[in-house]
C-alpha cells in the first residue's frame, strides 16, 4: 500500500475512494494521510468518515460529494467545521446529489463530456453548483438535465479478491466502483484475497474490473475496516456510532489519527492494535452454489 | 411515527426505501401486514429480506438472501428514472408548506449556520418515486412556510407546480408527523391537516407548523400502534411479491 | 408459451427478441409463427435466423437491426429477397450499427427519450437513416451523434433459470437483455430452469432481470436451440451452416417451417422429432466455485 | 491472410476481435508470438482464451475460462469509446482509396442490388480503435477508388480528415490483402502499396485495386507464413497479459 500510494497518489490529484457503505478502503485513505497528501480534490458520493479523516489530517482542498453524514448517526464534524467556517483552512465544496455523481462517473467511464438525467427540476442544486446544466433533446425538443463528466487522477477500489492481472472480482453491494475505475487515468485496486487467476477465469460473469485498466493490485486483509467486506467481515457499526464523539472534538480526533493512523505503520499494525475486530467482526458461512459454465 | 408511516404502505408495492425512520417503517411493514412489499435500497439491494433490522442502507444484511443486487447506476437509471417505485420515503431538517424539504443547509448555502448532510437519493426521489411519503417530526423550525433550501422538490416549486416543471411522480401525498398526517390538497398543492394522533387537538398542530394550516373538512383518526407494531421485526417472512401474470410451463 | 404469446404480444407490436449468439429464444419465435402474428416490427441487434423464419412467414413489416447476416456462414436469406425486392411485401428497414442499437436501449430502459454517443463521423448511415441526430455538449460545445430511445411493445428473454416470480439469473454472455426488458412494456421470460426462489437468493449478484419488471415466466428447456445456453447446451453450428442452403430457396424454408414450426405444436414436439440433438449438444460441466455471502 | 495479420499484432496488445478471419488472425497470434494478446469480443468476453477455435463471436468457448464476460453497454462505451482499444479488425465487401468500408449495401441505400449485412459494431471500431487493421481480397470489385457505402470511415471520408471530423482513433493503418500489403500515407490518407507476398508483382496488385494506386519508394517483402501459423491453434496458452505495474503487499 505504502508504494501503490506512493506512486498513484500525487498532490493535487483528484482522488476517489469509492464504495457505498461496502468495501470503502480506509487503509487506501490511512495510508495516504501518513504520507501527508495536499491538495487533494476528494470525490465520492458520500464522504463517510474516511473522508472526514483526511479533512481533520489536511489532505483535502476540495469535497466533491452528494451525501456528507455519518450513515445512520449523524455528522461528519470535520467536514461541518470546515464548511461551516469554524476550522482553518477551509473547503471547497462542488454538490450533487447521488443520481448526479452516479452520472458524472457514468459519464467519465464512457468518456463522455456529460450525461443527461431527467432530474433536478424544482430543486435550488443548480443554483447552488452552476455545473448542472442542461441540453435540449434532438427528438422531443425538451429539456432534460446534464451533469459534466467526473475523470478522477485515480481511483481506490477495495474488493473481495483479484489476481495478480488485476482482474478484480465483488458481490455484494458493488455501488459505482466499475464506472469510477473506467473513468479514472490510474486505478489500484486492494483486495481481501489475491488468487490465482485459474480463480477468476472460472466465474468470468463475476469479473467487475478487468486488469487492462489496473495500474496496481494491494493484497490488504481488513483494509476497508471500519466498513466492510461481504463474506469477509461485517461492518463495525460500533465504530461508526463512536465517530461522532471523537469527530465532534477536533483534539479527540486529532489523538484519534496519531493512534491508529500516523502511529501505525500499515494497516496489520492498525489490526494488531485491535485484535478484538477480527474475532468481533468476523463473517459467518453463507455460501453460493456454482454455475455451470460448460458447452 | 413508523408505525404509522407503515401503514401508508401497500402490500405488494416497490418501495424505495431511505435511512433511517424509513428503514424502520418499511421493515415494519414486511413484518406485518404487507409481507410482499418488494424493497429497494439506493445501495443496489433488490427484494432485500434482512435477518436484522439494518443500521444502514448498505447493511450488508441487505444483501444476504435479496433477490437481486444491482449497480447504483441501474438503481438510479433503471428503477427509479424508469418509473418503477411506486413509493418513496423523505425526511428532512425542514418540510414547507408544499411539502419541499431541505436536507441541505440552514442559513444562505454559501455561508451556512448548519451544514446538512446533502440530497443523496433525495432529489431524484422526489421527482420520480409515483408518490412519496414525508416523515418528519413536528416543530415550528422543521415546518417554515419556505424552507432555506429546496432539496427535494414537492407540490410546488417557486410559484410553479409539478406539471409545469415536468416532474414524472406524483410527489409527496402525505407528511406523517409525531402527532398528525398532513395531505396534499390536490387543487392548491398546499399539505392540509388530514388527522390527528389520538388525544392532539387541531391547536396542538398548528403551533408546530410555521404557516396558516389549512385542514380538510373531516379530520380523521390515527390509530395508535398495534402490539405487532410496536416490536422491530425478527426473522421476517421471506415471501416476496407475486407479480407475474403467468407462468405456464409451454 | 402458447399462452404467454397469445397474451403478450399482439399484431402491430414492437417485439424484441434479444440475445447476441446466445440465449436467443427460438421457441418464442416459432410460437409467434405460429400464432400468425402480422404487422410486427421486429427489432434486435443481429436478426439472426430466427428473424430470418419470421421474416419468411410473413409476420413482419419492419426490421431495426445493425447486423444481419448468418454469423460466421453467410446471409439471411428471406431477409435479403425482401429488402431486395425480390419478395411479395417487401419490408421496412431501420438501421444502426451494434453500438447505436445498444444505445437505443438504454435511452429505454433509463426512459431518456435520447443517449448520446461519439460516432457516425465519416459515415452514411445518418444519411440512411435521418433518426441519428446530433447533440450540442453544454460544457465543451461539441457535437456528438445521438440515437433515439426503443421502447419496444414486448421483449422475451431466454435465460438459464428464474423462480416463479420472475426473478432471473443469466451467466455467460449477456449481450443487451437487461436494456431490452427494463425498456419494454411487457416482458417474458422463457427459462431452462425453474428454480426455488431461495436458489435466487442465494446468489443475488447474478440476477440480471427482476421479478418486479416481468409479465410472465416460461418453461422452456432446449428453447434457444439452435442458440445455445452456456452450462446447457451448445450452439447448433451445424444448424446455422444448414440454413444458409435452407432460406437461399424459398421452397425449402417454406418446408422447413411447415415441418419444424407450424407441424409440431410445441417446443416438446421440435426436439422430440430431433431427438440427437439433446444427445450432441448437451454441455459438459464447468462448475464455478461459490463465493460467500455472509456476514 | 490470417496468418500475415496474425504477425501485426504485438503481444499484450488488447485487442478487438472481428467475426471471420480476424478470429482466425487473433488467435493464431495468441497460439504463437503473442500469449498475452487480450482479446475483446463485441460479444462481451475479455481476455477470452477459447480451447477451440471459434465459431462465431459469440461463441460459448469465449466464455468458458475467460477472464470478465461483461454487457454490451459496457463493451462499447467503457471499452470501445473509453478508448482501451489498441487494435481493431476490419473485413468488408468494398474498400476504396482512403480505406473507407462498405458493408452495407452493393448498389443505392434505397434499392440495393446486393443487401450486405451492415454495419454491427465495425463503424463505431473504426472511429474508436487506436488503430484498425483491415483485411480483404484484392479484386477491382472489392477495392473500388469509391465505395458505395462510407459503413465504417477510413482515413478521409467526403473531403475532410479523421482530424476534423472529430475521430479519436488513428484509422486503418494498413490493409492486408492475399497479394500485398497497403499502408496509409501518413500525408494525403491514401492507401499505398507498401509489401509485396513472394512472387508477387506491383502490376498484379494494381490490377485488383480501382486507383492508380501509389508506393513506397521500397517495397517491402512479406515473409512466408511458418509451419506455426499454418495450423489452427490448439489449446493455446492460457496466460495473459500482466500490465499491472505493482504487485505490493503492504
Amino acid at each position: 500500500m505504502r508504494d501503490a500510494v506512493s506512486r498513484f497518489v500525487h498532490d493535487g490529484d483528484t482522488v476517489v475512494i469509492e464504495g457505498f457503505t461496502h468495501l470503502i478502503c480506509f487503509a487506501a485513505g490511512h495510508e495516504i494521510i501518513r504520507q501527508r497528501r495536499r491538495d487533494l480534490t476528494l470525490a465520492r458520493l458520500t464522504p463517510d468518515l474516511i473522508y472526514d479523516q483526511m479533512i481533520a489530517a489536511g489532505c483535502a482542498r476540495k469535497l466533491v460529494f452528494s451525501w456528507a453524514g455519518n450513515p445512520g448517526v449523524g455528522s461528519l464534524h470535520a467536514f461541518r467545521r470546515a464548511v461551516e467556517g469554524k476550522s482553518r483552512g477551509g473547503l471547497e465544496i462542488e454538490e450533487y446529489s447521488h443520481f448526479g455523481m452516479v452520472a458524472r462517473f457514468s459519464a467519465g467511464a464512457a468518456r463522455l463530456p456529460f450525461w443527461p438525467l431527467r432530474n433536478y427540476m424544482g430543486t435550488d442544486l443548480p443554483t447552488a453548483n452552476p455545473r448542472i446544466r442542461s441540453v435540449m433533446c434532438p427528438y422531443t425538443g425538451e429539456a432534460l438535465a446534464t451533469v459534466p463528466a467526473l475523470n478522477p487522477g485515480v481511483t481506490i477500489v477495495h474488493a473481495q479478491r483479484a489476481d495478480r492481472g488485476g482482474n478484480t472480482q465483488m458481490w455484494g453491494l458493488v455501488g459505482v466502483q466499475k464506472e469510477a475505475a473506467f473513468a479514472s487515468e490510474r486505478v489500484i485496486v486492494v483486495v481481501e484475497e489475491l488468487v490465482d487467476e485459474q480463480v477468476i477465469r472460472s466465474d468470468p460473469n463475476r469479473t467487475v474490473i478487468p486488469g487492462v485498466i489496473v495500474s496496481g493490485v494491494v493484497l490488504e486483509p481488513w483494509g476497508a475496516h471500519p466498513s466492510y467486506a461481504q463474506g469477509y467481515y461485517d461492518r463495525d457499526n460500533d465504530f461508526y456510532v463512536a465517530w461522532e464523539s471523537i469527530s465532534r472534538d477536533p483534539d479527540k480526533l486529532a489523538r484519534y489519527l496519531d493512534e491508529f493512523v500516523y502511529d501505525v505503520p500499515d494497516r496489520a499494525g492498525y489490526m494488531e492494535k485491535q485484535p478484538h475486530l477480527a474475532v468481533r467482526l468476523k463473517a459467518k458461512e453463507r455460501l453460493s452454489r456454482g454455475v455451470n459454465y460448460g458447452f | 411515527m413508523a408505525a404509522v408511516a407503515a401503514r401508508e404502505l401497500r402490500d405488494g408495492e416497490v418501495v424505495f426505501v431511505g435511512i433511517g425512520l424509513p428503514n424502520l417503517a418499511c421493515n415494519l411493514a414486511r413484518a406485518t401486514h404487507a409481507p410482499n412489499l418488494v424493497l429497494i435500497y439506493e445501495s443496489g439491494a433488490v427484494g432485500a429480506g434482512p435477518e436484522r433490522l439494518p443500521v444502514s442502507i448498505g447493511d450488508p444484511a441487505l444483501v444476504t438472501g435479496s433477490l437481486m443486487v444491482c449497480g447504483m447506476a441501474d438503481v438510479f437509471q433503471l428503477f427509479l428514472q424508469n418509473g418503477r417505485i411506486e413509493v418513496g420515503f423523505l425526511g428532512g431538517a425542514q418540510v414547507d408548506r408544499y411539502g419541499n424539504i431541505n436536507t441541505t443547509v440552514i442559513g444562505p448555502y454559501e455561508r451556512p449556520a448548519v451544514r446538512l448532510p446533502g440530497s443523496g437519493g433525495a432529489a431524484e426521489i422526489a421527482v420520480h418515486a409515483q408518490r412519496t411519503l414525508i416523515v418528519a417530526k413536528l416543530s415550528p423550525r422543521a415546518f417554515p412556510a419556505r424552507v432555506d433550501f429546496v432539496t427535494s422538490p414537492g407540490q410546488r416549486c417557486g410559484e410553479r407546480s409539478r406539471r409545469e416543471l415536468g416532474m414524472p411522480g406524483a410527489g409527496p401525498v402525505k407528511v406523517i408527523t409525531d402527532k398528525a398526517i398532513l395531505e396534499a390538497d390536490p387543487a392548491t398543492g398546499e399539505m392540509v391537516l388530514a388527522a390527528l394522533y389520538p388525544g392532539v387537538t387541531a391547536d396542538e398542530v398548528q403551533q408546530g407548523v410555521g404557516w396558516p394550516l389549512s385542514r380538510r373538512p373531516r379530520l380523521a383518526a390515527v390509530a395508535a400502534p398495534t402490539e405487532a407494531f410496536a416490536r422491530p421485526p425478527r426473522a421476517p417472512a421471506r415471501r416476496h411479491v407475486r407479480r407475474c401474470l403467468l407462468r405456464a410451463a409451454s
